[in-house]
């Protein structure tokens, strides 16, 4: 069935690719050839030891399947790992199409196809079993990416795509044939690794290759300008499902192939593996830089793309201490971030789609007149704040728990005033684009926009209720690394700290809601428009040519204190690299000075070296 | 150089305080070359309503910091509309007080771009600071006109 | 299966200790306009002032809302920090404080700032704006410091939930008897005072720049809601002030003395918090009033450099 | 399975380029089918040749009567079975897109087929002194089609490439003399067997004499100061042509001369260094290169560095990578010769350019499943089981530097300026050779079984 | 408890927490700090300076107003919320005070909004204005302090008045009286 599957993804390119002058109906087939995966995945699910509802048991793709290619086999095989990971791609791609029909007004065929080709290549590297396939569908999807970021036709997001892609991809090679010339195999299975120097240098470039597609900090500077650059729904369908991807590399690589114990066996730091422990720390790092950075952007897709980097640090936190705990908050998280974003960027998309604007200080007042778009990312900003009444709040409460048993002093406050500097751009968000004054009378985006939004919303209120649902979700994959699942009840999870039981807050604060209700029930309100406003005594007609939003330049006291901690970056080192390079450039090119004279010279001093050399040697 | 060398037809009505009598178009020259000569400080410019002569007297009053002169250039305009070239161009602040006089005197003021109203919002009426404008009836056929509240 | 009894009584004494928190709170409201106005020389209004401007406040005939989010924020805010209350030991007795821990404390304590964050922003006032801003970079800038110790904390009592934490400081071994949690307890009171918003940091409702900040537009029953917020924020964060340092107020065991250990007990902690509140009032009487950059300067150089002393004298102290 | 004697590949096109004037005599316009019919009965007999030797195995054919120390022999290995379909394949293609041009100069059919056959003939040739000649016919054909533009620049680059060119071969015919001086024999095996007796500093002299000569043709690093003129000089459709016949026609020479020639001591470390200074300064000039064609130009120089490194790694796995490498360069070259005719902003817009412009430069990066990608992979593969690390890390920097100014190159290409883009014929011939990357990406096995067998005949001495 | 004394009740606990905002036109604002500050202290009545009149139930009007000046005192007595009561300062706001000729000033509050207390005097000394605080408390104990009421009752007499004051005229006010519907 796998096959089938690939071939119907290359026939979907090709139909949709041709498709070019009639959106809608390119659209229509992309969205039903996505639902496959999702298909896929149903069939699937007693890996994970779910069993499924009769009337789905008609399907059966195979669990493994294998194509000779020349020298090389390619082995596809479905794993647990391989399985949470899809749930959240197949999930979130339908929707990302299903948003984009109704998005793009011309020449959407290129988008659908390059679309479909992405999926496929994720496809692929979720199932793949070992390195030479990992890497075939890894690079079928980074170019794949590298097409819909031209589309975007923005200079500064291709080349810097293009050269950390190859960078990620050279990163990864080297990795691979290091650990080739230490095992002589390619299959992860009969790869046996020892605690050799060479291993651990594979190891480290792997995770680095992968940490430029989860733009971890040193090598994010790519992020924010393909994000801000490109069209929405690939930047939702990017920033929430192809950055995971990154993060299942490292997780396969350091959990699966490598194992915890051989990982702490080059040195542990309070029973964490030091490799894991630079990891966290790299991750902390990200976490509050991408949010420092996130609070002090104007445009609303760079402040949604350092915020998306910002929460992906927490992952690499929970994958860093390694403990089943920290991997169940990393996985949880995972989850979290990949729909809450969508459904942020979706939201992007929708204003841009209605006003086509992305600053947030000419943006306001679009709650009143886009009431679902705002609600739907109201409860998405709720989960990305971790307030307590959203799934959010489970994942970090994982990742801090995980933090704390391992006694992380300095990690852990890093964590918490990232999570508190998120309230900072979540506010400027809600306020500088929704809230304060009405300013454009613009409609509703229109409901095939809005309902992938609210269903991606949905798996955020499930995991809200019921966070030990999710636990057993991911226990089969902690039981792949010989890990026992944390103590939990399907509303309840307990640690060895503390427990957190989400019935207790959720009753809670209905009970505290009704209460404030009675109060607020007290006396009637009538409702008065934003003109009759206090402006020291002003008479309202003062108020229509002046704007009373106070959006534009919103932190400026955070940017003063900030701003010259942050000002060089990490983009000045990329750029003096790619100058040092073209300088060697211009220099290789003087010797082609175009005079034939000096080529001429050129042979004959070649000639003389050759039988100097000769005569000496 | 002191504004008495300058100007010989200024008259030094005592110590430090100098009055000068012009024309209206040689006003702008005079203010230009007194600033020049350290008189960097513009007071005030005022307007005087003589009725009897049916004139209006705008006073440019200047000081120096370094002579400690007060500088007095009067102008006399006649009464009923004539305008008068807008010194905005040397002082940014003339713009102000031209803005009053024109409300509260009618003078207008050519090249003042926003001589719209000042202190008097709406003001249907004559220019009240106007000698032949009369407050006490404008006040008694007005304020005290308005009715009270009557409760019934 | 859970008993109805035992879960109604539990749902009774939650009620009663949330409606005596509010009481505490008005209480405390009018004992500081009190005591600032005995610090000013002036006579000052009556200790029960505070229930005389709640219950004027809800009795006001006609009330304004600029949308159902406006008024969003009044329910929001008073739930919310209902909801912290509930979570916390409070002078022994834990409520719900078993179920969940510290983390959850502080983000519950976000919940009603984030409310009436969103009620402030949908009035569509500049300076409300402007106020959330200050208010929520103030909250950033003493969150750091404040959290640097609880974590000290945390690693140090080997434990995340507050309930525990009280326990392991009965009988009298208070956290704050601890050199390290004395300093402790200093940052996180400096912390206090920037969670409360008394003088020195009251920068997001600074009545005499952007009047009253957030609450320009709120009115009525809505400000009544907002009142009501503040003033049982102060009794909540005055009590996890104490639960932290002083011993969460519990001084006889309730094993041992039943009935009387709770009333000794809710005394003690009464007078704790209102000890910790004294302290807060001096302060905020005499200060004047920081700009914004001053007070993130502030918490993140010299309260967080302490914090990170004592993060590095705990890393020292605990075996690996 | 009919068997066509070989020399039909060489003499076939020669006899019809010299019967060319004729039929435009005829009618002017009947010139370019007939030459696009003439190339694709070439292509049939490469394919019905390449197909014999994979069954049956190597064909020798004897010249003009004598035995082989005097008479030439035709000797098609699995190497040059694999190199004489590639080339015969794709010159029809990339003729095509002559098609679409109003000039129709029956000067440039004939140097057409001319190069087309002598390249082909370089490629079977088993006799050394007949490859020279072979050589020297490719040369002027080559100056011939980079003058045809008749531009100043075209002029330039020509005249740079005859000065090179003849000194080039004059070298190689010194190398020739050396060893016919010595072992009175001109033939592959023949020298491959008798090596040994000359004189060692001869053999070296030989050796360093064929190396530089051939080096000018295979553009390898001292020696390729003429390609980036002659390149940019050229027409499009010159320059894709010489990106695919002449220029693998060196590289193959190169290999034939490392691995059966003169297999000398230090040939194959110079090979490497050699290598990877082509590689290295062609990657970097590139990098700062502006103008699309010679930075093209540069990248073909950093690829014949790739393949050479491959070369020289003496190893089967390798040999194989060189293979594919040569097949990715050779198609995806020329399609972004052809592609790029006046590339300005805006025109990527039409789908049917963009999307071949994209393949090849997928393939040429190295992206997976294009051909280009199968070559990099074997020859890491292969490098990483020998553990030469510091060359795996000049070949991945390389690559980088490859994809920094690609990504330059297809920048300037988007936009939604209107630009008149290439004519319909070009189209096809880029559409074409897309398919063509395509295909052999996706079913490598195919080319995969041969190029083992051709690796493992190479290395034994052998054709 | 029936309503009418459970309003009774709400408006004897409300008057001991009256906020205050001050509109402070002309000279009175001088005579506001000794009344908040330590030798008299308003704060005793439970009366504390609020910054917005939505959170504000009296309004002093302190002072002369000029006509551009009402505009904006009634822009903020609208804002206010029932049940509110103005106090007005100084002989300026009972008959214009020393401008009772000025072309520019309003010469009797009570025509534009209604006032419960005045205090004469021309800038009343702070025991006046405890005073008068005073007096507003016996008021509205005894439910005399119905100004808010009056505003709704008369809205349009009062609208009407504050029109013709805008525009300086007083015929102006016939033909635009259809739109001022309360």
């Amino acid at each position: 069935m796998i096959t089938l599957t690939i071939a119907i993804f290359l026939m979907g390119v090709i139909v949709v690719g041709l498709l070019n002058k009639y959106p809608k109906t390119a659209g229509i087939i992309a969205f039903f050839v996505s639902l496959i995966p999702f298909f896929a995945l149903l069939s699937w699910s007693s890996v994970m030891n779910i069993t499924l509802p009769s009337y789905l048991q008609f399907l059966n793709f195979e669990t493994s399947w294998q194509y000779n290619l020349g020298p090389g086999t390619l082995i596809l095989q479905i794993t647990p790992l391989g399985w949470f990971f899809l749930l959240l791609l197949s999930s979130l791609f339908p929707m990302v199409i299903l948003f984009s029909i109704s998005y793009f007004r011309s020449n959407a065929g290129g988008f659908y196809a390059a679309m479909l080709l992405t999926m496929l290549g994720s496809f692929g590297i979720l199932l793949a079993q070992d390195m030479l396939t990992f890497y075939i569908f890894w690079e079928i999807m980074s170019w794949s990416i590298l097409a819909l970021v031209i589309r975007g036709g923005d200079r500064k997001a291709i080349v810097s795509y293009l050269s950390f892609g190859a960078l990620s991809a050279m990163l990864i090679l080297f990795g691979f044939m290091l650990l080739y010339f230490k095992t002589g195999t390619f299959v992860f299975a009969e790869m046996h690794l020892d605690a050799s120097n060479l291993v651990l240098a594979a190891i480290t470039l792997i995770v680095s290759g992968f940490a430029v597609k989860g733009a971890l900090m040193p090598m994010h500077v790519w992020a924010p300008h393909v994000y801000s650059k490109s069209e929405e729904p690939f930047v939702a369908f990017l920033s929430g499902g192809l950055s995971k991807l990154g993060y299942f590399g490292i997780m396969l690589f350091m959990y699966g192939v490598v194992g915890f114990s051989l990982l702490s066996s080059w040195g542990t730091f309070r029973g964490v593996p030091l490799f894991g422990y630079s990891l966290a720390v790299v991750g902390a790092f990200t976490a509050f830089a991408g949010t420092v950075l996130a609070v002090m952007q104007d445009d609303l897709r760079k402040l949604l793309a350092y915020s998306s980097i910002g929460q992906l640090g927490y992952i690499a936190i929970g994958l860093g201490i390694g403990t089943p705990l920290a991997l169940t908050g990393a996985l949880f998280q995972a989850l979290n971030h990949t729909f809450f974003k969508a459904v942020l960027f979706l939201a992007a998309g929708a204003v841009y789609y209605r006003t086509g604007k992305y600053k947030i200080s000419e943006l306001g007042g679009l709650g009143y007149k886009m009431p679902f778009t705002f609600l739907a990312s109201l409860f998405a900003i709720f989960a990305l704040a971790a307030i307590p009444i959203t799934s959010g709040f489970a994942a970090k409460w994982l990742l801090y728990e995980a933090a704390i048993e391992k006694k992380f002093l300095f990690v852990t406050p890093i964590m918490l005033i990232a999570g508190v500097g998120a309230f900072l751009y979540v506010y400027k968000i809600l306020y500088g684009v929704f809230l304060g004054e009405p300013r454009y009378n613009v409609k509703e985006a229109p409901l095939s926009q809005l309902v992938p939004m609210w269903i991606l919303v949905l798996p955020l209120i499930i995991f809200l209720i019921f966070p030990g649902w999710f636990v057993d979700l991911t226990a089969p994959i902690l039981q792949g690394y010989e890990m026992t699942a944390i103590p939990h009840t399907p509303y309840t999870i307990n640690t060895s700290l503390a427990k957190y039981n989400t019935l207790a807050v959720i009753f809670a604060f209905i009970g505290t809601l009704i209460f404030a209700f009675i109060l607020y029930l007290s006396k009637p309100q009538e409702k008065v428009d934003h003109m009759d406003n206090y402006l020291a005594g002003e008479p309202p007609e003062l108020y229509d040519y002046i704007s009373m939003h106070a959006s534009s330049k919103y932190y400026e006291p955070f940017e003063e204190v900030f701003y010259p901690y942050f000002k060089r970056g990490a983009e000045r080192m990329w750029e003096i690299i790619l100058a040092a390079g073209e300088v060697f450039g211009s220099g290789a090119r003087k010797i082609y000075t175009g005079i034939v004279g000096d080529y001429s010279i050129y042979i004959l001093l070649f000639f003389l070296i050759m039988v100097g050399w000769w005569l000496l040697w | 150089m002191m504004a008495k060398e300058l100007f010989p037809e200024a008259q030094e009505i005592r110590k430090g305080r100098i009055r000068i009598e012009t024309q209206k178009d040689k006003v702008g020259e005079i203010i230009k070359k007194l600033k020049d000569n350290s008189y960097e400080h513009f007071v005030m410019l005022s307007c005087v309503d003589w009725i009897k002569e049916g004139k209006f007297e705008l006073v440019y009053q200047m000081w120096s910091y370094q002579y400690k002169e007060h500088v007095m250039i009067s102008i006399k305009i006649n009464r009923d509309g004539e305008s008068m070239l807008s010194m905005r161009h040397l002082f940014p602040q003339i713009e102000t007080y031209e803005r009053e006089i024109h409300e509260m005197f009618g003078v207008n003021f050519i090249g003042n771009p926003n001589l719209k109203e000042f202190i008097l919002e709406g003001w249907p009426h004559m220019p009240p600071m106007r000698k032949d404008f009369d407050t006490e009836k404008f006040v008694k056929d007005f304020y005290y006109k308005i009715p009270e509240v009557k409760e019934e | 299966m859970v008993n109805y009894i035992d879960l109604t009584i539990q749902i009774l004494v939650a009620i009663g200790v949330t409606a005596l928190g509010f009481a505490i709170g008005m209480l405390f409201n009018g004992i500081a306009r009190k005591i600032t106005a005995r610090i000013q020389n002036r006579v000052g209004p009556p200790i029960y002032q505070g229930y005389i401007d709640v219950l004027k406040l809800f009795t006001k005939k006609t009330n304004i809302s600029h949308g159902w989010i406006f008024d969003l924020a009044a329910l929001f805010s008073v739930a919310g920090i209902a909801l912290a209350f509930l979570f916390l030991p409070v002078a022994g007795v834990s409520l719900l404080s078993g179920e969940g821990d510290l983390f959850l404390i502080l983000y519950l304590l976000a919940i009603p700032a984030l409310g009436f964050a969103l009620g402030a922003g949908a009035s569509g006032n500049p300076n409300a704006a402007v106020g959330i801003m200050r208010a929520l970079m103030t909250m950033l800038a003493y969150e750091l410091p404040l959290v640097m110790v609880i974590i000290a904390m945390m690693v140090y009592y080997d434990t995340t939930s507050l309930a525990v934490i009280v326990q392991k400081q009965a009988n009298m071994h208070w956290a704050i008897f601890i050199p390290v949690f004395f300093i402790g307890a200093l940052v996180a009171d400096m912390a206090l005072q920037g969670m409360l918003m008394e003088k020195p940091f009251d920068i997001p409702i600074a009545p005499h720049e952007i009047a009253t900040g957030p609450m320009v537009e709120f009115g009525g029953k809505h400000l009544g809601a907002l009142m009501l917020y503040k003033m049982m924020g102060i009794v909540v964060e005055t009590t996890l002030f104490v639960d932290l340092f002083l011993g969460g107020g519990v001084i006889l065991s309730v094993s041992q003395f039943g009935w009387l250990a709770y009333v000794v007990n809710f005394i003690v902690w009464f007078l704790l918090i209102l000890f910790v509140f004294f302290i807060a009032l001096l302060i905020n009487a005499v200060f004047p009033r920081f700009r914004i950059e001053q007070a993130l300067k502030f918490y993140w150089k010299y309260d967080a450099l302490v914090g990170l002393l004592i993060l590095i004298w705990i890393f020292v102290g605990v075996t690996p | 399975m009919v068997s066509i004697p070989p020399v039909l590949l060489i003499a076939f096109p020669l006899f019809f380029a010299f019967l060319a004037p004729l039929i435009n005599m005829v009618s002017k316009k009947a010139v370019k089918p007939y030459t696009l019919f003439v190339l694709l009965l070439n292509t049939l007999f490469a394919s019905i040749i390449f197909l014999n030797v994979s069954s049956g195995g190597v064909i020798y054919e004897q010249l003009s009567g004598f035995y082989p120390p005097i008479g030439i022999l035709l000797s098609v290995g699995y190497l040059g079975a694999i190199l004489a379909l590639l080339i015969n394949l794709l010159s029809p293609i990339v003729y095509i897109s002559y098609f679409g041009d109003a000039k129709n100069s029956v000067k440039f059919s004939m140097l057409y087929m001319l190069v087309t056959a002598s390249s082909t003939g370089i490629v079977i040739t088993g006799d050394l002194f007949n490859m020279f000649v072979f050589f020297e016919i490719t040369a002027v054909g080559s100056y011939g089609l980079v003058a045809s533009m008749r531009t100043k620049k075209a002029f330039e680059g020509a005249f740079k490439y005859i000065v090179l060119g003849s000194v080039g071969s004059a070298f190689i015919l010194l190398g020739i003399a050396t060893i016919y001086g010595y072992l009175k024999t001109l033939n592959f095996y023949d020298i491959a067997l008798r090596i040994s007796s000359m004189p060692p500093t001869a053999r070296l002299m030989a050796f360093i004499f064929l190396i530089i000569g051939i080096g000018v043709e295979a553009e390898i690093f001292p020696l390729n100061g003429w390609v980036p003129d002659a390149y940019e000089g050229s027409s499009h459709r010159v320059a894709s042509f010489l990106s695919l016949g002449p220029s693998k026609a060196g590289i193959y020479a190169i290999a034939r001369l490392l691995f059966t020639l003169i297999p000398i001591m230090g040939g194959f470390e110079l090979a490497l260094l050699l290598g990877l200074l082509t590689l290295i300064i062609g990657e970097l000039a590139a990098l700062k290169q502006k103008e699309i064609k010679r930075m093209l130009a540069y990248s073909s120089i950093g690829q014949m560095g790739l393949i050479l490194v491959a070369f020289s790694m003496d190893s089967r796995m390798a040999f194989v990578a060189a293979i594919f490498l040569m097949i990715s360069h050779a198609m995806a070259k020329s399609l972004l010769f052809l592609g790029t005719r006046n590339y300005t902003v805006g025109s990527l817009k039409n789908p049917f350019v963009s999307v071949p412009i994209f393949i090849g430069v997928l393939s040429i990066i190295g992206m997976p499943p294009f051909p280009g990608f199968w070559g990099k992979w074997y020859l890491m593969v292969d490098m990483a089981s020998q553990g030469f690390w510091t060359i795996i890390l000049l070949v991945i920097l390389a690559a980088i530097v490859e994809a920094v100014y690609y990504a330059r190159f297809l920048f300037k290409g988007t936009g939604t300026e209107k630009s008149e883009g290439i004519s319909k014929s070009e189209m096809t011939a880029i559409v074409i050779l897309a398919l063509l990357l395509v295909l052999v990406g996706l079913f490598p096995q195919y080319i995969y079984a041969p190029a083992v067998n051709a690796a493992s005949s190479f290395l034994g001495g052998g054709p | 408890m029936n309503h009418e004394n459970w309003s009774k009740l709400a408006r004897i606990m409300s008057k001991r927490s009256l906020w205050m905002i001050h509109f402070c036109t002309g000279c009175g604002a001088m005579e506001m700090p000794p009344v908040m500050t330590s030798r008299y202290d308003m704060e005793r009545f439970g009366m504390h300076a609020m910054a917005t009149p939505r959170q504000a139930d009296v309004f002093l009007v302190t002072g002369y107003l000029a006509v551009k000046t009402l505009k904006r005192v009634v822009q903020v007595y609208e804002q206010m919320r029932d049940p509110k009561y103005v106090i007005g300062f100084g002989s300026c706001t009972i008959n214009g005070g020393m401008y009772w000729d000025s072309y520019n000033t309003i010469k009797d509050l009570s025509k534009y909004i209604p006032v419960d207390v005045y205090i004469a005097g021309c800038m009343p000394r702070p025991e006046a204005i405890m005073d008068s605080f005073l007096k507003l408390f016996d008021m509205i104990d005894k439910g005399e302090a119905i100004g808010w009421q009056k505003y709704h009752k008369y809205y349009d007499q009062y609208k009407r008045n504050q029109r013709m004051a805008f525009s300086y005229r007083l015929d102006e006010v016939k033909d635009i009286k259809e739109d001022d519907k309360e």
